[in-house]
Parts: C-alpha cells; sequence; structure tokens
C-alpha cells in the first residue's frame, strides 16, 4: 500500500481502558493503515524488583496491575511457593480459589458495565446510560460492589491484597462475613443473566469475523482459573515450565508492549479463549446457557466482540463457583493454615487465568530469599499482536462497506476494537527481552 | 454558601490505575460523584473527556516517566486552579521509584526489559514524583488512595476550602484500634511508625507488617531511628532500607542514609 | 437543645464587613437569639477576651474580639486571611452565618489601672485586640491619666485601622491622647519609620505611674520588656497577650497547656494576657 | 469501707450480679504478649493475672473519635448525637487504671464540666484488681499503688478466694445482694502478706515529687536531643496512656454539601501539628522538644490538683516501638541532676 501521505486523526487516550493507548489512523480514500499504539509508561518491575525479598518483591507484583492485582499477587506468590518448595493448605488454597473468583466477577462487572456497554448502546459513560438503563447500571455496581467486598474480605483490600501472603493469609475471614458474603451473592446472581441477555441480543460487527487461535489453561474436570498446562484451539499443547519457549514476544518500535507470537502467528487470550479451550468443563446452569448461544450461533470463537459475551457467561459461571467454594468453606474448621516460610535458592514458574487471559511469571531466588531473575507476561501483552491486527481488519472492513465514512464515526468504531479486549495496557508494558 | 458546579478533572501518567480505579469502587457512591461535580476529564470513565479544558481540582495519578506524562502534566497545572497529587505514585515516586538513588539505571533498566539495541520512538525518563516537576498543592496518598479520604478531600473542595493533611504515623490508628503491635510482638520490620496514616492500619490489623505503602510523612522522616529500631529486632540497616525505599523512593533522607551505609560509614 | 454543652457553638449572623487591609478583614458580628446576645454581653466585661469562630463542616478558628465591651448589641472580630477556615470567612459577607461561642480567656485586667497613664505597644495583627482596650479606655477616659497607643506594621497598607486611629488622634486632642503610627519596611509621608520602641520616649505617659500594654509577635516581646523596665516603667504593670494553638478555649483539649514540671497552666483558661510577672514565673510563655 | 470475703466458689454468682447492672468488660489475652479490655460473658473468660492492657480504660470515657456536632446546612441545624453507651461494668481495673480516670475526671469534669466525657462517666462501675508489678512498673514512683477510692469494689486475690474491699454505695448493695461474710484476720494475714510482695516487686525507686525538681533542672540542657535520637515521634506513648487526653477536631463535610460532622479524635503531643500556629510558627518543632513537653507534662500536677499525671502504669515503655524507657530516662535524668555543675 505504500507510505500514505494524510493523517487524519490521532486518539490522544484511548478511553475507558486501564493504561495509555493511542490510535493513529492514515487515510487515502479506501486505502487506510491503522497504528495502535500502548505508550503507558515503562515501569521496569523485572529490574526493579532485583534484590528485593521475597516478601517485598511479591507486593511489588501487586502493582503491576488495579484491576487484576488478585492475580499478579497470587501467580507471583504461588511461583515462589514453588521456587522454595513449600506447600499450602487446604483452606489457603480455597481462600485462594475465592479471591480469583471475587476478582473475576469484579472486573467482568467493571467492563462489561462501565467499560464496554456504553458503546454498543450509543452513550459516552455508564452513568450518562442511568437514564434507559438505569437497573442495569446500578445492579451492576451493585454486582461490583459484592465482587469488591469478597476482594476485600478474603485479601484484605480490594486492590493490592495485602492480606494474601507467601505461605497462606494473615487473617482468615470470620464465619459471619462469609455468611453475609453468600447471601450477597445470591442477591446479584439475576444480574449476570441480566447482562447475559442484553449481550447476546446485540450484533456485533462482523468486521473482525475471521481465525483466531484462542489460548488459556487447559481444565480437566472443571472450569477454574488454576492449572498446569496450556493449551490451545491450534493443537499446541505445552506445559506451564516451557511457556517462554512456545510463546515468543519480540519488541516493536511504536509501543513500549510487544508482540507475541505461538508458532509464528498472532494468538488470542481472554474470556473468548477460556470458553473456546475448556467450554465444556462448565457446570450448573452456565452450561446450559452456554450451549444454547453456540447452538444458535449468537456466540462464536472467530469474532474478538465476543469476548463481552464470553465475560457475561462467566460471570454467571464464577458466582455459582464461588457460592460451591463458601458452602465447603462454611463447613470446615476456619483456623489458619499458613505455611512457615524458610526462603532457599530456587526457581518458580506459574501460569493463571486472569480476568483478561494467562499472566506466566518465572521468579528466581537466591538462598537469602532475594530476587535475582524474574520474567512477568501479562494477558494484553499476549493480545496485543492480535488486537493490532484487528484494528487493521476493522478499519479495512469499514472503509470496504462505506468509504465516505466521516472520521469521527469511522474512529469511533475503531475504538471499540482494543475495548472489546478489555486491554490492561500498564500489565503489558514491561515484558523480558526474548528468551 | 452558594453550591457552583465544581469542575473536576482525573488525569493518568504512569502507574497501575489503581487510584482511578478505586474511584470507581466507591459504588454507592458514584452516581452521586458524577452528579454533585462535574466530571470534566475522566478516560477511564468515560469517553467524553476533554483534556483541554480548564478545571478546579485536578487529580493526577502515577509517576511522571514519559515525555507525554511531563507534558500532560503541565498542561494541567496552567488549566487547574489546584492540583492533587493522587496516589503514592504521584506523591513520592510509588513502587517504580524503589531503586532512585540506589543503583537504578534507566540504560540497564531498557536493556534488560526491552534489549540491546532498542529504540523507542517516545522518551523516557527514571519515574519522578509529581511535585518534583510541577507544584502540587494538596498530596492524596495511598497505594492505592482510601475511599473515604477522597470522599473528604472532594466534599472539602465542594465546601470552598481544602483538606487537613495528615501529618501522623500509621501507629495512632493501631493503637487506636487496639491492636498488638506486631513490633513488639513479633520483631516484624513494620513501617508503621515512618508511614501516613489514612488506611487504619489495615495491614497490622491483619497481623501483617506494615509496608509503608502511603509513604513516609513528610516532616518527620526518623529514618536513622527506624533502621536502629529494626536492627534491634534482627534486620540489617540496608535491608530495612530497601524496604523504607519501596514506596519512599524520593525521600532524600533514605537515599543519603543509604549512600551513607553503602560507603560504610 | 441541651444548654449544658460549652462546646456548643450558637448561631450568628453578620452584620457588617470592612476590608481593613489587603489581608485583614473586619466583621460585625450579633448572635441570632437575643437571649445568646445578652448572655455573650454579660460575660464579656473585660477588653480583648476571644471567642471561637466556627463553619460547620469546615472549621473553627479562636479569634481575638476587637470591639471593647462597651460596645452592645454587637461584636468584632478583625480576622486575617491565612488558613483554611479564615479563607472561607473571607469569602463570607453580609448576611451570612457563623458559629460563634465564648467569650474566652481573661481579658486585660482595666478595671485594676484607675487612675494611670495607659502607653500602648503594638505590631501587626496585635492592634485587633488592642483596639478593644483601647475604646474602652477612650469610653472611661475619666478613668485613666494621659494615654498614648503606638501601632506598627511592616507597610502603610498593613497599618490596622489606620484612618479610625487617625481620626481619634485629631478628636482626642487636648484631651492627652497621642497616637503614634509607625512602619519599619518603607519610608512613607504621614507615618514615622522604625519599630515601636523608638517611639516610647515621645509618649507623654509617666513611666512611674503607666501601665504598658503590648500585642505582636512573640519575637518581639522580650525587647519591648527589656526597653520599658529600662526606663523606669512599673514591672507590675506590664501586659502582654500570648498565642499558642487552641482547639476548645476552655482548658480541656491540652494544646496550649505551658509551664514545666511544677506547673502547668493553660494560655486559653489562665491567659491568653499575662503580666510580666507572670512571664518570669512561666518563662516557656515566651519559648 | 467495708472489708468482706468472697470465696473463689462463688466468683459466678458476683458475675451474674454484677452483669444485671451492665455489658461487663474485662481483661482478655488477644496475642502472645498483649491484653486488652474486651466483653467477657464469663468470669473465667477473663485473665486476670495480667499486669497492663494494650488500650486503657480511657477509651470507654473518652473514645478515640467522638462526633461533637451533626451539621445539616440547609436547616441551619447544629446538634449534638444520642447517646450511644448504656452502664457497663469495668472488671479488673489495677491500681494506676482507677488513678488514671481519676485524673482524666479532674480535667473534663472540672468547671466547665465536658457534656460528652461526663454523660459517659457516669454509666462505669469499676472493679478494682490487685496487683504485682513487672519490670515497667512504677506506680510507687508516682503515688498511685494503693487506690482508696475511684471504684466501686476492689478484690484482692486471697489463697482461697478474694478480699473484698467495698466502697460506693451501689457496691454495698451488690454485696448484700451476693451475701459476702466479712473477712477473717488469716484473710487479712494474707492481703498483708500479698501487699508486701507487691512492695518487693517495685524495680525503681524514685519520687514524682523530686523529679519535679529534676526535670525543672533539665529545662534547657540538651539532654533532651540524645534521649530523643531513637524517637520515632509515632505517639503510641500519648496514645497508649491512661491520662493523655489531648484531642483535635476535625470536621468532615460530605459531598452532598449539606450534611457534615465536627469531631474529636484523640491528638499526641509528638507530632508536628500538635503546637503549631496559623502563619506557620510552631512552638515545638523538634522531637527533643516534643519529648520534654510530655516528660513534663505528665510528672507535673493535673490542673488545680497535686496529683501527677503519670499513674506509672508503664505503656508508654511497654508499647514503645522504639524501645524506650520512660523510667530510665528519668533515673539518668536524676542521676546527671545530683552531680550537676
Amino acid at each position: 500500500m505504500g507510505k500514505i501521505q494524510r493523517k487524519i486523526i490521532t486518539v490522544e487516550h484511548l478511553a475507558r481502558v486501564e493504561g495509555r493507548g493511542m490510535i493513529e489512523v492514515y487515510r487515502e480514500g479506501t486505502n487506510v493503515k491503522a497504528v495502535l499504539r500502548l505508550v503507558e509508561g515503562p515501569r521496569f518491575f523485572e529490574y526493579i524488583t532485583r534484590g528485593k525479598p521475597y516478601d517485598v518483591a511479591v507486593d511489588m507484583y501487586s502493582r503491576i496491575c488495579a484491576i487484576c492485582s488478585a492475580s499478579h499477587k497470587l501467580t507471583s506468590v504461588m511461583a515462589t511457593e514453588r521456587a522454595f518448595g513449600i506447600e499450602v493448605g487446604t483452606l489457603t488454597k480455597l481462600l485462594r480459589k475465592l479471591l480469583v473468583y471475587a476478582s473475576f466477577i469484579e472486573s467482568h462487572s467493571l467492563h462489561v458495565f462501565l467499560l464496554a456497554l456504553p458503546d454498543f448502546l450509543g452513550y459516552p459513560d455508564a452513568i450518562s446510560m442511568a437514564d434507559k438503563y438505569g437497573t442495569e447500571v446500578t445492579k451492576g455496581l451493585m454486582m461490583k460492589k459484592v465482587a469488591n467486598y469478597i476482594q476485600a474480605m478474603v485479601g484484605g483490600r480490594e486492590i493490592h491484597q495485602e492480606n494474601a501472603i507467601v505461605g497462606g493469609f494473615g487473617k482468615i475471614p470470620s464465619r459471619e462475613e462469609m455468611n453475609q458474603a453468600y447471601r450477597q451473592l445470591e442477591e446479584i446472581r439475576d444480574t449476570a443473566k441480566i447482562a447475559i441477555e442484553l449481550l447476546a441480543s446485540l450484533d456485533m460487527p462482523k468486521y473482525l469475523d475471521g481465525e483466531y487461535n484462542h489460548v488459556a489453561l487447559k481444565q480437566t474436570d472443571e472450569f477454574d482459573a488454576f492449572g498446569d498446562v496450556v493449551a490451545s484451539t491450534s493443537g499446541v499443547e505445552f506445559p506451564v515450565e516451557k511457556y517462554r519457549e512456545y510463546l515468543v514476544e519480540k519488541p516493536v518500535s511504536h509501543s513500549f508492549t510487544k508482540f507475541a507470537y505461538l508458532d509464528g502467528k498472532e494468538f488470542m487470550v481472554g474470556a473468548l479463549s477460556r470458553l473456546a479451550v475448556n467450554g465444556e468443563t462448565l457446570w450448573g446452569e452456565s452450561l446450559k446457557i452456554y450451549k444454547e448461544l453456540i447452538d444458535s450461533g449468537k456466540l462464536r470463537f472467530n469474532n474478538a466482540f465476543y469476548n463481552n459475551l464470553a465475560q457475561a457467561i462467566e460471570l454467571l459461571y464464577f458466582i455459582d463457583a464461588s457460592l460451591e467454594v463458601l458452602r465447603k468453606l462454611l463447613d470446615m474448621p476456619l483456623d489458619n493454615d499458613r505455611v512457615e516460610v524458610k526462603p532457599k535458592a530456587g526457581v518458580g514458574v506459574c501460569i493463571t487465568e486472569a480476568p483478561r487471559g494467562i499472566v506466566s511469571y518465572t521468579v528466581e531466588y537466591n538462598d537469602k530469599g532475594e530476587v535475582v531473575f524474574a520474567d512477568l507476561v501479562a494477558p494484553t501483552a499476549y493480545n496485543f499482536n492480535t488486537m493490532h491486527r484487528d484494528v487493521q481488519r476493522m478499519a479495512e472492513g469499514i472503509l470496504a462497506d462505506n468509504p465516505d465514512i466521516d472520521d469521527d464515526e469511522f474512529i469511533r468504531y475503531l475504538e471499540m476494537v482494543p475495548r472489546a479486549y478489555d486491554p490492561c495496557i500498564s500489565c503489558s508494558v514491561h515484558l523480558i527481552r526474548e528468551a | 454558601m452558594e453550591k457552583r458546579e465544581l469542575r473536576v478533572g482525573f488525569y493518568p501518567t504512569t502507574s497501575c490505575y489503581g487510584c482511578q480505579l478505586n474511584v470507581l469502587n466507591i459504588e454507592d457512591k458514584l452516581i452521586d460523584i458524577f452528579t454533585e461535580v462535574k466530571i470534566v476529564c475522566f478516560h477511564m470513565a468515560t469517553s467524553a473527556s476533554k483534556i483541554e479544558e480548564s478545571v478546579d481540582v485536578a487529580f493526577i495519578e502515577g509517576a511522571v516517566v514519559t515525555e507525554d506524562d511531563e507534558e500532560l502534566v503541565k498542561k494541567v497545572r496552567e488549566k487547574a486552579k489546584y492540583v492533587v497529587a493522587m496516589g503514592t505514585c504521584a506523591c513520592h515516586g510509588g513502587v517504580q521509584s524503589a531503586n532512585i538513588g540506589a543503583g537504578f539505571s534507566l540504560d540497564e533498566a531498557i536493556k534488560t526489559v526491552y534489549g540491546e539495541n532498542f529504540q523507542f520512538d517516545m522518551k523516557v525518563m527514571p519515574p519522578r514524583p509529581l511535585d518534583k516537576v510541577i507544584d502540587v498543592d494538596f498530596y492524596l496518598p495511598g497505594c492505592p488512595i482510601e475511599k473515604e479520604e477522597f470522599l473528604y478531600f472532594l466534599a472539602t473542595f465542594i465546601w470552598s476550602t481544602w483538606p487537613e493533611q495528615k501529618d501522623f504515623p500509621v501507629c495512632q490508628e493501631c493503637r487506636q484500634k487496639g491492636n498488638p503491635c506486631v513490633v513488639i510482638e513479633e520483631g516484624k520490620p513494620c513501617l508503621g511508625p515512618f508511614t501516613t496514616a489514612g488506611c487504619g492500619a489495615r495491614c497490622p490489623s491483619l497481623g501483617l507488617p506494615c509496608m509503608g505503602c502511603r509513604g513516609p510523612i513528610k516532616e518527620i522522616q526518623r529514618v536513622d531511628a527506624m533502621a536502629k529500631m529494626m536492627e534491634k529486632n534482627g534486620v540489617d540497616p540496608l535491608e530495612a532500607l530497601k524496604r523504607m525505599k519501596v514506596f519512599g523512593g524520593h525521600s532524600d533522607e533514605i537515599i543519603e542514609k543509604f549512600k551513607s551505609l553503602v560507603r560504610g560509614e | 437543645m441541651p444548654n449544658n454543652n460549652p462546646l456548643q457553638p450558637k448561631k450568628a449572623v453578620i452584620k457588617k464587613v470592612f476590608k481593613v487591609t489587603p489581608t485583614e478583614k473586619m466583621f460585625v458580628i450579633s448572635f441570632v437569639d437575643p437571649k445568646d446576645q445578652e448572655e455573650f454581653e454579660r460575660n464579656y466585661t473585660r477588653p480583648a477576651r476571644f471567642v471561637q469562630v466556627n463553619l460547620p463542616g469546615i472549621g473553627e478558628v479562636p479569634i481575638s474580639l476587637c470591639s471593647p465591651p462597651t460596645q452592645k448589641g454587637f461584636f468584632a472580630l478583625t480576622i486575617r486571611r491565612v488558613g483554611r477556615v479564615t479563607t472561607v470567612i473571607h469569602n463570607l459577607n453580609e448576611g451570612d452565618y457563623v458559629w460563634i461561642r465564648g467569650p474566652y480567656g481573661n481579658g486585660f485586667p482595666i478595671d485594676e489601672w484607675k487612675g494611670r497613664d495607659l502607653l500602648f505597644l503594638s505590631a501587626g495583627l496585635g492592634m485587633a485586640p488592642l483596639r478593644s482596650v483601647f475604646l474602652y479606655a477612650l469610653d472611661n477616659r475619666w478613668d485613666y491619666g494621659n494615654i498614648t497607643l503606638i501601632n506598627s506594621a511592616r507597610t502603610k497598607r498593613d497599618l490596622l485601622y489606620y484612618e479610625e486611629l487617625e481620626a481619634i488622634a485629631r478628636t482626642y486632642k487636648g484631651d492627652g491622647v497621642k497616637v503614634i503610627q509607625t512602619v519599619t519596611r518603607e519610608e512613607v509621608e504621614g507615618v514615622c519609620k522604625g519599630r515601636c520602641h523608638l517611639y516610647i520616649p515621645q509618649a507623654n505617659v509617666d513611666p512611674k505611674n503607666s501601665v504598658v500594654i503590648m500585642c505582636g509577635p512573640p519575637r518581639m516581646y522580650q525587647s519591648i520588656f527589656d526597653e520599658v523596665i529600662a526606663r523606669g516603667f512599673d514591672p507590675d504593670y506590664i501586659y502582654a497577650t500570648f498565642e499558642r494553638r487552641m482547639r476548645c478555649g476552655i482548658g480541656k483539649c491540652g494544646h496550649c497547656n505551658v509551664g514545666s514540671s511544677d506547673s502547668m497552666l493553660y494560655v486559653c483558661k489562665d491567659g491568653p494576657v499575662f503580666s510580666y510577672r507572670q512571664v518570669q514565673r512561666y518563662p516557656e510563655l515566651m519559648e | 469501707m467495708r472489708y468482706l470475703k468472697l470465696r473463689y466458689e462463688d466468683r459466678d454468682r458476683l458475675f451474674e450480679a454484677l452483669r444485671k447492672y451492665g455489658e461487663i468488660y474485662g481483661p482478655v489475652k488477644i496475642s502472645k504478649k498483649t491484653y486488652d479490655f474486651r466483653k467477657v460473658s464469663r468470669f473465667d473468660d477473663m485473665d486476670l493475672n495480667y499486669v497492663r492492657t494494650i488500650s486503657p480504660p480511657k477509651k470507654f470515657v473518652y473514645p478515640p473519635h467522638e462526633v461533637m456536632f451533626e451539621i445539616d446546612r440547609e436547616k441551619g441545624k447544629v446538634s449534638i448525637p444520642e447517646e450511644d453507651m448504656g452502664p457497663i461494668v469495668l472488671f479488673g481495673l489495677h491500681h494506676c487504671d482507677i488513678e488514671g480516670l481519676k485524673r482524666l475526671d479532674s480535667v473534663f469534669m472540672g468547671y466547665p464540666a465536658d457534656f460528652y466525657y461526663s454523660r459517659r462517666r457516669k454509666h462505669l462501675f469499676i472493679v478494682g484488681y490487685d496487683c504485682k508489678p513487672d519490670e515497667f512498673c512504677a506506680c510507687n514512683v508516682t503515688h498511685t499503688s494503693f487506690s482508696t477510692d475511684g471504684f466501686d469494689i476492689f478484690l484482692h486475690p486471697l489463697p482461697d478466694g478474694w478480699l473484698v474491699r467495698v466502697l460506693s454505695e451501689r457496691g454495698q448493695a451488690l454485696a448484700d445482694e451476693i451475701g459476702m461474710e466479712d473477712a477473717s484476720t488469716d484473710d487479712f494475714k494474707a492481703f498483708e502478706r500479698y501487699q508486701e510482695e507487691r512492695r518487693q516487686g517495685f524495680k525503681w525507686d524514685m519520687d514524682a515529687y523530686v523529679l519535679r525538681g529534676v526535670l525543672e533542672m533539665h529545662r534547657h540542657s540538651d539532654v533532651w536531643e540524645e534521649l530523643s535520637e531513637e524517637c520515632l515521634a509515632c505517639g503510641n506513648c500519648n496514645t497508649t496512656c491512661p491520662t493523655c487526653r489531648c484531642y483535635e477536631v476535625r470536621d468532615i463535610p460530605s459531598i452532598d454539601g449539606v450534611h457534615a460532622i465536627q469531631e474529636r479524635v484523640w491528638d499526641s503531643c509528638q507530632f508536628e501539628h500538635h503546637a503549631l500556629v496559623a502563619g506557620g510558627h510552631n512552638f515545638r518543632p523538634t522531637v527533643a522538644d516534643r519529648m520534654k513537653n510530655r516528660y513534663n507534662c505528665k510528672i507535673s500536677p493535673a490542673y488545680g490538683t497535686n496529683l501527677s499525671y503519670c499513674v506509672g502504669c508503664g505503656r508508654c515503655t511497654a508499647f514503645c516501638p522504639a524501645g524506650i524507657n520512660f523510667w530510665e530516662n528519668l533515673q539518668k535524668l536524676s542521676e546527671v541532676s545530683k552531680h550537676a555543675k
């Protein structure tokens, strides 16, 4: 296409996303080149955590991202426990599940109700949506509030959960708190179904229809955020420890985030990918709804815009999963099974599913328990390559349909693409150099 | 006192967006916030954000790292009556400034993370807190900020005055809650006596040492006294300073003490 | 409303606002409920006591009364815009409400000075409480001998009540009342130059039978004490007001306690006016 | 005062009788080394051989946060919140804590009586309990080692129960209700032995009245720089002190522009703002100034009395994260002044 001269617009600040993103579009009639730039300042976490004691390091890793701070904290904590050869108790494992599920509900309800829905309903933000969609917005906020209550109950606070530490938890929540959490979860359960109906009723732009390679942690018995094997819809599978050989990154000059490749091609992670890989392991009402949406074609895996609907399904599933975990917790003794931590030299690798997709951690410690080497890859970094390709495909698709669309309308459509991925740009900009 | 509509803006630089998210986490008052004041710019929440318009109060989150950050904060300073440094990144440089003045080199950082011969097309600098770039009127510390304190700040501006800043440590709140003292009880390296209050001593109430996420108290930075206290509990001074610097990256006393220790005084 | 809460502020309305200097305004205030005004006047007998001005939801500040007890039906406060609460007060205008409690503090023991000459020494904002004493003395002119007032400030604009004091000087010309106004930071005609110490010799008061009344920044007190004693003024009749942080005004909140271990006193309850002898007894007052 | 005997096995009858008066708060172990007054439902839940709690009984009558006024700007109303405390029983107060409440009374109940403090104070039924000193105790120094008033009944441990000193009328009614017989001479002998063991246990032999002179001598000496070198100015000494009562007033408005509260919160003289006045002048700028001020304030007589504010409970030393010993410093000051030039 050659270098197109006329640059029409730059979106300085991508709205309703986490972190600083920009879109630059060069357009000449129907010739177009769209560049998505992720320019949130780099913070070099792998570099600055070197030499820090393990308990300080995991608290720093939690600061990589606010929305999925629970995933970053727990993944770095579990990687550290693998490096020290520590095995945690069942109460800690259950509480960790509850904490991650609550962070999923909080993150998805934030994205579905506050960040993505305004796009599809033609509003600048959720608050202005309140005139026509008042109940949906307030119910969405209540769901987010309940999820935050659980994150604070288990993790000590809603963002950067201090209570989750290497070896277990500082303080165990009381039975009354858990009973209250259980009641509140039941109250917000129907909001998840409202979100599913709302998103299923909208028709997604077709411009992104195409071929996606979905990657997620492989689940055998039930849909979950933890696992030891990474699987993909292209059939490639590999154990967690080998992620740096299979998922290769190359830096690009226009962004602080890099492109990621699996077998030389871009791939996608996130809610849609989890359903693509493990949809069958859902259970209860969410499995029933999932199957209906697949058969009716309302949910398809060949278009990134369905990620929002996938998140809505996960909302319902993780509410049920949290209720299940709470039932188990409420009929077992609640005395703290926190493990004594004796640091020793070693390397720990751990991948868990964060709301936006798999997050990978490799941390190496010396015998004093200080960080020697760290490699952290966030989901949005894995998605950046595919997102960038989709912005370009969306631009071409729109211009093919109606070439004389005016610039503002054109840009408003393009902005919807990164928002569909629910990007977390602050996480993505601190990647490690090639293996 | 008639109630004029207060114009408020939220502007992010380099950070984890936790402080802005915590504003969105005030679920039961979020709609009041959007109706009681005029939100002029809040990219994370609304695409109807006009960044060039003037505001009464500008909440700026994050440390200044890229040239875009610097340009943004200078532009906001001109157009805002009050600038509030929101969050420990803006107040003290945050976690990303943990090694400033203690062995941080930007080139090595870029080399470690992005590989040998790599050039961005945007200039990158070591992270700085807001008051190293522009004049800051008020400091709202915390990692992330406290919801109640944010509402207090906003309310004082609505009542046409300004907030009182806390100059006392977390210990005050910890003792008021009747928590056992983590330092005396288990000799843990708790930064409570040194960190700005406002969180209700959340971590010591969980039996964990305070890690200082609200940044050091501006006036009394008893760095030597803290180092001595932790030394008595078996934490060697260099490691004590490392812990103090995690959220107190740009405190001159700590950097000086760190340098003197490294020189082996 | 239970009236046995000593900290309960009473509602008052701003009658008039005068711009005294670029940073000070005088507010003429009176209580909304006449009974409160009556009770206030019953308690306010000695000049230069202080009140706590309370803006509910904003904060509370201690301000000296600059109107003498002889003026009934209202009271006046001269407030400098210097902090969180005073800035909001400066935005208030006539008809707005403030909440007041007091009067607190001891005020100047002027009833013990009958028959003596009076020498007023003031600097900067110190003129506000001294205005209350000065006007009280003029309202009972026959009780006192000659009166000299030396008002000083950095610049002419900062001189509190400059015109009012000049007018008083003219009307009381033949009656032994002398007003000297001086500035320290600029040469300007119609006003003297230098600190108030320099003009003590020009005061038409007999040191043997005088009372020295002073108010200003604490750092000036020691030099004035030495100066007046050197000039033969009676050390038992030298009085000054002192400033401390105050949150209650009735000796409960502990901020204004002064003294050392053999005995402590409260500047708000036992002061803020202290005599020279008391300053000798409690040297911490000067620290 | 009546001296009665409570048998060990009758302790629950005492407890049930007290419960009729109100909620019972007693010393409970809340961690390896720390005790605190917490609500208790049975006599045996209490750890009565504690030495000191981390937060003093002042928190019941002078809480860390007390809303003084609720404000409604539209209606122009500044109203006092309803009383939120009913009658309670404070079980197990040692001599020092009872004396501590007496110091607070002298401040808050003196004219003009503090409205908030007095409406809480009248609810207290105080049960004293005897104690053996540890290394931080110094009630012998501050003449507060044996309370003769300020309580309703006072229990002194005996081998087979307690010698009960019954003081207030409420106490007399309670004693009759339980039906305790008079104390026997053996009980008094055992009580005397206990008091003798207490006297042996004291580690510090200074005198508060002498210390007043000692501190007076050190008003301008630079020994305070050295003593305060390790001080973190964190205010733990003030917060845990039974007689510290400085408070700051804070206004918390709400974003609706109409409602606000004016509350008083515990303050500490170790903080920078404690002696700060408008315009920026600070009467106690350095940490050394503030330490000197606290020592003077604690040893000096409470306003209008001759009682030293300090009651010798040792909390400021036991709960100082920097490990600064109040009594050791006073000892050092005494020695320095003995051969001061």
